[in-house]
């Protein structure tokens, strides 16, 4: 094998990794969930298994629209109590100041670690990365990347579960 | 110019003609319910002219001309026949419809005839049936229909005693208190479910308890699932269930899926909700003389008795059948047409299929009630 | 073609390397925050340089925009970031920009609590049949993550306390409890650093616990009729059974049945039936059946 | 060039101007009081409307039957409604587009009527179109836009493609093709019935001056014919399509729904008044000279037949033609249109009857031929009062405010007792209902399979409506059912026992507002009978251009006949053409200022 082939096949392999590099810069964040058959005191039901996750990633989704536009309308669909009125006052905050933020998260790696015994609450921890870009006045003023672990508490409403607690940190 | 107007004569003919025949042969089927049973109301020559046309201005409730048409009106009043007819109270007859009647003679004489007249009324609750033996007489070339009345009970004065029990709800309201308490649902339980297979479908037949200390509003919805999990069908007990459960109260329910056969079904998935109600513990109907009639008219019979002083428009019974093992065979209701007054019986009759005639060992029927402030 | 293949990707690797290599270097910086601050607190910044710059301080719970003065050290106050968080700084000076990242935590003291009592009306002696669930937060209303103990208890009308204590983990704790033999509202509290918050448990009497009934003739008032009459319905612990329950009586002669559901009143059902000699009836309570009478004073 | 002519007699014709202001003075104040939105179908048109005005290259309304589709029905008049509502509000735009029709109508008849009859008798007629009890009838008691709509453009359409027939004139191929295009994009139902009772007495006329025209050649009449036919087919074909291809994938294969006006006029007397004694008015005591005067004259044979035909349809149940004519269709159609028809067929003949009448009785006949008229307008005008759409006047906006709030509208609602008022409130609310009154584009099968309109007024349909009520409250969890509004408490058991509860009250407690637990937030249904997008684009583009193309048409210029000459003698003249002068009598263009 001579070096040139060498060089080419590693550019080739090299393809589909980019690929999945810009399609991922591109898309939905990678997500991670750790399973769910030991969290206590409460077992998941199999549909919650589900919309949880769901319904938590939406949030994230909501956060970063309502963030990067400054419309705290778009947080009713999944934050209420806490979580909504601390996210609402922020959106307030960068409105009066001109400013914006945009999130855009990139992988979450959750874990379920307490669901209440009488169904009303869930709690995960969610490492997660995401890039956070800053904007005054339409100007970006800069982006970093953040990697952290937030903690979030979800209670169920009518429809879908909704985040009451969300806080980052350890 | 008389050959020239020939045209315009034979079409004022032909259209005369036309009309005539519309008019005594009608075809009125696309026309509304009540207005297709309008027929030329002839002479009354036979005794099933009679009571036809009698049908006919019942169910085109031209009342005064069916009351001026009976040979026994002397014993009533115009208004007395109405609410035999179309009830009082606001019981169910007052929301009916003459939906077709048939009339069968029974026997007939020179100068008198006995016809059975099954009538079919709609309700907003479904179909029941009212069926009379008339007793119809001569009177010249007409016959006339002595009309057997059903008079309205009438209740006698009196005084009864009303400690009422009653539950009232108030709940948290709408804003976001995290951890403030709520009301409880009530805590219901299915104690008996039996799917059977049935004109073609699946019917799910059970018994609902309410196990809390409070009322709860139920229903019970059912799945039916495949063998790969998949849902082949959902319903629910619609009216098949009495839905106001008092603590430690019992209801059956019934629910039927058309086009499933058993056969399909791997599981079945029964989602029984409740909810806080407001209720009243009264009014207490006595379900008395309650009687199993054997094949060919399979059939339970008894009255309902309204303990309370507080009159019932309508009423909802529904009877639970168990085989001699105690298992759910049959799950069957009827709405008496009559409102219940207090003390005063009213009869019941809930038809069975026949098949699950020979099943039954036990019964248990419960009813439900509906009273509108209006009518008190 | 495989020569343009290769150079598309050596292409991209060119393009995209130096990309995110200057994305990492972005995040180097210069900014010295503390990496955590206690939310409430006072803190101070140093920079280097001179003139004058915009401070950006984005997080999810609080935004700042500050004008401030290069080479002078920032002060924030204790109503500055008060929510709890992840937050990133940017300190933009004409062309450059500082970065930096820190974190606010909450406060130790436990302010309020969330809690939640389940469920609130429950039967008597029922097992582990009440759940408490609390959540202890700051004075700002940020979930306090280390470890606090916290105290629950469940008192009855009659003054007897059940009492356990558990440790909240990443801010909850939870505990079960068992309800009282004796019917009536119990108390369940919870308490963290004398911060206490109360529920109201109904403690409700279980299914009733052997009816009787009697059966009495009505007399010249209706020779035709029965009276029947339960006694004072309790459940197993002695407990009044709630008005308003059900009680189902069943008369089952030749050839027919009557029966009637009829609510406690005042702790009894009664009725009337009609009166058949040699009936058989029956007294019940959802589930749970009572004695039986044979009927021989009927017509 | 010969061309034909007629004997005008007496009094010189009424100017058009004067018969359009006579439309304005009557129609216009009673219109600007919307009297028609007391009518049966008014809100269900503006309820279309509003849809297009919002969604116009959509016409998928998700607001009833949970869905369904727009182009079950042809769109033309609604979005002229639309259209105009962008300036004046839906309510006014209606007004005026139904106004637009009734000055059309006039238009229409003068121009079909001096195809049969002189142009002082067709002015009459145009003038009595203008009090014409039928017309009044629908317009302020049945609100059927499309039918007013589409009957005039077809009127209009009628003397070109005559013309064409008889003359080969190109510009009359034209605009006569253009205006039945539109007519048939205003109303399929007219174009269907319409070709019968209309188009084919004018062929038939046709026929009998071409036969006694030695100028024109049969075979070559022969051939435009049917090359009108084939044009126009295909032209409606092409511009309908979405309309025809729900029409095939979807036929209407419901259990017929029961109408009033299928019933014997004579045993259900309060129907014939309804529809036949209001809307013929006093031209029931013309009808012996319509017979006479029609069979009298071989020239007016064939539209006294169009006439006759279109007058035992008009009866409905009363004879067994319509059920025998109609078939199936029958059962589909509701009748009053036919009767509409069939007074329009007989205009013709009342202004030759008010001709020969003033003629003879100078004003005596006048005032009596205009109390008559007046008093026939009259009544039908106020029918709407005397026999009310719905038996009680609500209003529904709190009911639309009540589903417009706090997430209301997520669900699907009904109404119960609402009658006709269900359009209006669907235009007023964002939610989506499962009940409608469009029962040709409903495919939920639980209203389909039971033979009942609205379920709204289900009591009315006996054990049919009460069976779709049932069902489709029944399968509530399927179509995120969540909210009865309940306005006649007949239903009240019915909700009773199947398990629903009363939350609210509106309107003074008149309404309340009964709920289902445990019901899913509404989801789309996913229905292969929505339109697929280039058949709404098409929805949007040909009706509505086909309209503005027959108005841009019409303002070519009619080629002028040189010399005209007004020819024969004697009354005959009057209903027949002079074999001495040939011209096309429709050369009157529908450019005002050109007209009589």
């Amino acid at each position: 094998m001579t070096p040139t082939s060498v060089a080419r096949k590693t550019l080739l392999a090299a393809v589909p990794l980019l690929a999945a590099l810009f399609l991922s810069a591109a898309g939905q964040p990678t997500v991670h969930v750790a399973p769910m058959d030991s969290v206590g005191p409460r077992p998941v039901e199999q549909q919650t298994r589900s919309s949880i996750v769901r319904d938590y990633l939406q949030a994230w989704q909501s956060m970063g629209t309502a963030l990067g536009e400054n419309r705290p309308d778009l947080l009713d669909a999944s934050f209420v109590g806490l979580a909504k009125d601390k996210l609402a006052d922020t959106i307030r905050e960068q409105r009066s100041l001109g400013i914006a933020s945009s999130y855009r998260d990139q992988s979450h790696d959750l874990q379920v670690v307490f669901y209440s015994p009488e169904g009303l609450s869930i709690q995960l921890l969610d490492t997660v990365e995401y890039d956070v870009e800053v904007r005054d006045h339409g100007k970006t003023v800069g982006t970093q990347h953040v990697r952290t672990r937030y903690v979030a508490v979800l209670t169920p409403t009518e429809s879908r579960w909704k985040v009451r607690v969300f806080q980052s940190g350890s | 110019m008389t050959g020239s107007r020939l045209l315009g004569i034979i079409l004022i003919i032909a259209t005369v003609v036309l009309v005539v025949m519309g008019t005594i042969h009608p075809n009125q089927s696309g026309a509304m319910i009540a207005d297709s049973r309008a027929r030329l109301i002839g002479s009354a020559s036979s005794p099933q002219d009679a009571v036809n046309n009698l049908m006919q201005q019942i169910g085109r409730r031209t009342w005064e001309a069916a009351y001026a048409s009976l040979a026994n009106k002397g014993e009533f009043t115009e208004t007395e026949f109405v609410r035999d007819l179309n009830g009082n109270y606001g019981s169910l007859r007052s929301y009916a419809n003459l939906d077709g009647f048939d009339s069968q003679p029974l026997r007939a004489s020179g100068d008198e005839a006995q016809v059975r007249a099954r009538m079919r009324w709609a309700s907003v609750v479904g179909i029941f049936e009212d069926s009379r033996d008339l007793r119809v007489v001569r009177n010249g070339s007409q016959w006339e229909v002595a009309w057997p009345i059903v008079r309205e009970a009438k209740v006698p004065p009196q005084v009864i005693p009303v400690n009422y029990l009653r539950w009232d709800v108030v709940y948290r309201g709408a804003e976001d208190d995290w951890g403030a308490q709520d009301v409880e649902a009530p805590h219901v339980r299915i104690i008996a479910m039996h799917p059977v297979d049935r004109g073609g479908g699946v019917v799910i037949l059970g018994e609902v308890l309410n196990e809390d200390v409070v009322p709860a509003f139920v229903t019970v919805k059912a799945s039916l699932l495949g063998s790969n999990g998949s849902t082949l069908a959902t319903e629910d007990s619609f009216d098949k269930i009495s839905h106001i459960l008092l603590p430690k109260q019992v209801s059956p329910f019934r629910i039927d899926f058309r086009n499933v056969r058993l056969s399909q079904v791997d599981s079945v998935r029964i989602q029984p909700s409740a909810n806080l109600v407001a209720a009243s513990a009264d009014p207490v109907i006595g379900i008395e003389g309650q009687k199993l009639t054997p094949l060919p008219d399979s059939s339970l019979t008894g009255s309902l008795v309204n303990q309370s002083g507080q009159v019932v428009n309508v009423a909802h019974v529904i009877g639970t059948f168990y085989d001699n093992k105690g298992q759910i065979v049959w799950v069957a209701d009827q709405y008496p047409s009559r409102a219940l007054l207090p003390q005063t019986p009213v009869p019941f009759t809930i038809s069975l299929p026949a098949d699950v005639s020979n099943k039954v060992g036990s019964y248990r029927v419960v009813a439900s009630t509906y009273s509108s402030s209006r009518f008190q | 073609m495989r020569s343009w293949v290769t150079l598309l990707c050596a292409l991209i690797v060119v393009v995209t390397v130096p990309g995110l290599a200057g994305h990492a270097s972005a995040q180097a910086s210069d900014l010295r925050f503390p990496q955590k601050v206690e939310a409430g607190t006072a803190f101070s910044v140093s920079t280097t340089g001179s003139g004058s710059a915009t401070l950006y301080i984005i997080g999810p719970g609080d935004t700042i925009r500050r004008v401030v003065h290069l080479g002078e050290s920032i002060s924030f106050g204790p109503d500055d970031l008060h929510n709890a968080g992840h937050y990133v700084a940017f300190l933009v000076s004409g062309s450059s920009t500082q970065n930096a990242q820190f974190e606010v935590t909450a406060s130790h003291q436990a302010a309020t609590l969330s809690f939640l009592a389940k469920p609130s009306r429950l039967p008597v002696n029922l097992p582990n049949g009440v759940s408490g669930v609390a959540y202890v937060f700051d004075i700002f209303r940020n979930l306090i993550l280390q470890p606090q103990q916290i105290s629950f208890e469940l008192s009855d009308s009659s003054g007897r306390a059940q009492i356990r204590s558990a440790t909240s983990r990443d801010g909850v704790a939870w505990v079960k409890m068992n309800s009282a033999a004796k019917a009536g509202p119990a108390q369940f509290q919870a308490e963290v650093a004398s911060v206490r918050n109360k529920r109201v448990i109904q403690q409700v009497p279980g299914d009733p616990c052997s009816i009787r009934m009697t059966a009495h003739g009505l007399g010249q008032k209706d020779k035709a009729r029965v009276a029947l009459e339960t006694e004072p319905v309790r459940d197993c612990n002695g407990n009044p059974v709630p008005d308003g329950t059900i009680v189902t009586f069943t008369e089952t002669y030749q050839g027919g049945q009557s029966m009637v559901d009829v609510p406690l009143k005042r702790g009894v059902a009664k009725t009337e039936l009609p009166s058949h000699n040699g009936a058989v009836i029956s007294v019940a309570s959802g589930v749970v059946m009572g004695n039986e009478i044979r009927w021989s004073g009927g017509l | 060039m010969q061309r034909l002519g007629f004997m005008e007699r007496g009094a010189p014709p009424i100017p058009l101007g004067l018969i359009f202001l006579g439309a304005f003075l009557i129609h216009a104040p009673l219109l600007l009081m919307k009297l028609p939105l007391k009518s049966y179908d008014t809100n269900f048109h503006i309820f279309f409307a509003s849809h297009y005005s919002h969604h116009w290259f959509d016409p998928w309304n998700a607001k009833w039957y949970a869905g369904f589709s727009q182009t079950t029905y042809p769109p033309l008049p609604q979005q002229w409604v639309a259209i105009v509502s962008r300036l004046i509000g839906l309510d006014m735009a209606y007004m005026l587009v139904q106004f637009a029709a009734i000055v059309l109508l006039t238009l229409g008849v003068y121009r079909f009527s001096k195809l049969w009859v002189g142009a002082r008798a067709a002015g009459y007629a145009a003038l009595a179109s203008i009090l014409l009890g039928s017309e009044a009838f629908l317009v302020y008691s049945a609100g059927q836009l499309s039918t007013t709509f589409a009957a005039p453009l077809y009127l209009n359409s009628l003397p070109y493609l005559y013309e064409w027939m008889r003359w080969r004139n190109w510009r009359s191929l034209l605009k006569g093709s253009a205006l039945a295009v539109a007519a048939a994009a205003a109303h399929h139902a007219t174009l269907l019935f319409g070709s019968f009772l209309f188009a084919i007495p004018i062929v038939a006329l046709a026929i009998i001056d071409v036969r006694e025209s030695r100028l024109a050649h049969v075979g070559s009449f022969i051939i435009r014919t049917i090359f009108v036919t084939a044009l126009v087919g295909t032209m409606i074909a092409v511009v309908l399509l979405p309309f025809w291809i729900a029409l095939i994938n979807y036929p209407v294969t419901q259990v017929p729904i029961p109408h009033p006006s299928r019933s014997n006029y004579i045993l259900n007397p309060q129907w014939g008044v309804n529809f036949f004694l209001v809307p013929y008015g006093a031209m029931i005591l013309a009808l012996p000279f319509i017979f006479m005067r029609g069979s009298s004259s071989p020239r007016l044979r064939p539209l006294l037949l169009g006439f006759w035909v279109a007058f035992l349809l008009g009866l409905g149940g009363t004879t067994p033609v319509a059920r025998m004519l109609l078939g199936r269709a029958f059962e589909v159609l509701t009748m009053e249109r036919f009767a509409y028809w069939a007074t329009l067929l007989a205009l013709p003949f009342i202004g030759l009857l008010a001709e020969e009448l003033i003629d003879r009785y100078k004003w005596r006949a006048v005032a009596g031929l205009t109390l008559a008229a007046g008093m026939t307008c009259a009544v039908a005008v106020s029918w709407a009062s005397f026999r009310p759409a719905d038996a009680e006047d609500f209003k529904v906006e709190s009911v639309a405010g009540w589903l417009n709030r706090d997430g209301h509208d997520r669900y699907r609602y009904v109404t119960l007792g609402f009658g006709n008022k269900i359009a209006r409130l669907a235009v007023l609310t964002n939610a989506s209902s499962v009940d409608g009154e469009w029962n040709s584009g409903r495919m939920l099968p639980e209203l389909t399979e039971h033979g009942a309109g609205a379920l709204t007024s289900s009591k009315y349909f006996g054990k049919n409506g009460l069976d779709a009520l049932s069902a489709i409250l029944q399968h509530a969890d399927r179509y995120g059912l969540k909210w009865v509004f309940m306005k006649d408490p007949y239903y009240e058991p019915l909700l009773v026992f199947s398990g629903w509860r009363k939350v609210d009250d509106l309107e003074n407690r008149t309404i309340t507002v009964w709920s289902k637990e445990a019901v899913p937030p509404a989801t789309p249904i996913d229905s292969p009978q929505r339109p697929l997008a280039w058949e709404g684009v098409l929805w949007g583009i040909l009706p509505i251009g086909s309209s503005i193309l027959a108005m841009l048409l019409v303002l070519i210029p009619d080629r002028r006949w040189a010399g005209q000459t007004v020819v024969s003698d004697s009354d005959k003249a009057a209903t027949m053409p002079s074999a001495g002068s040939e011209s096309s009598p429709a050369n009157d263009d529908l450019v005002l200022g050109r007209i009589s």
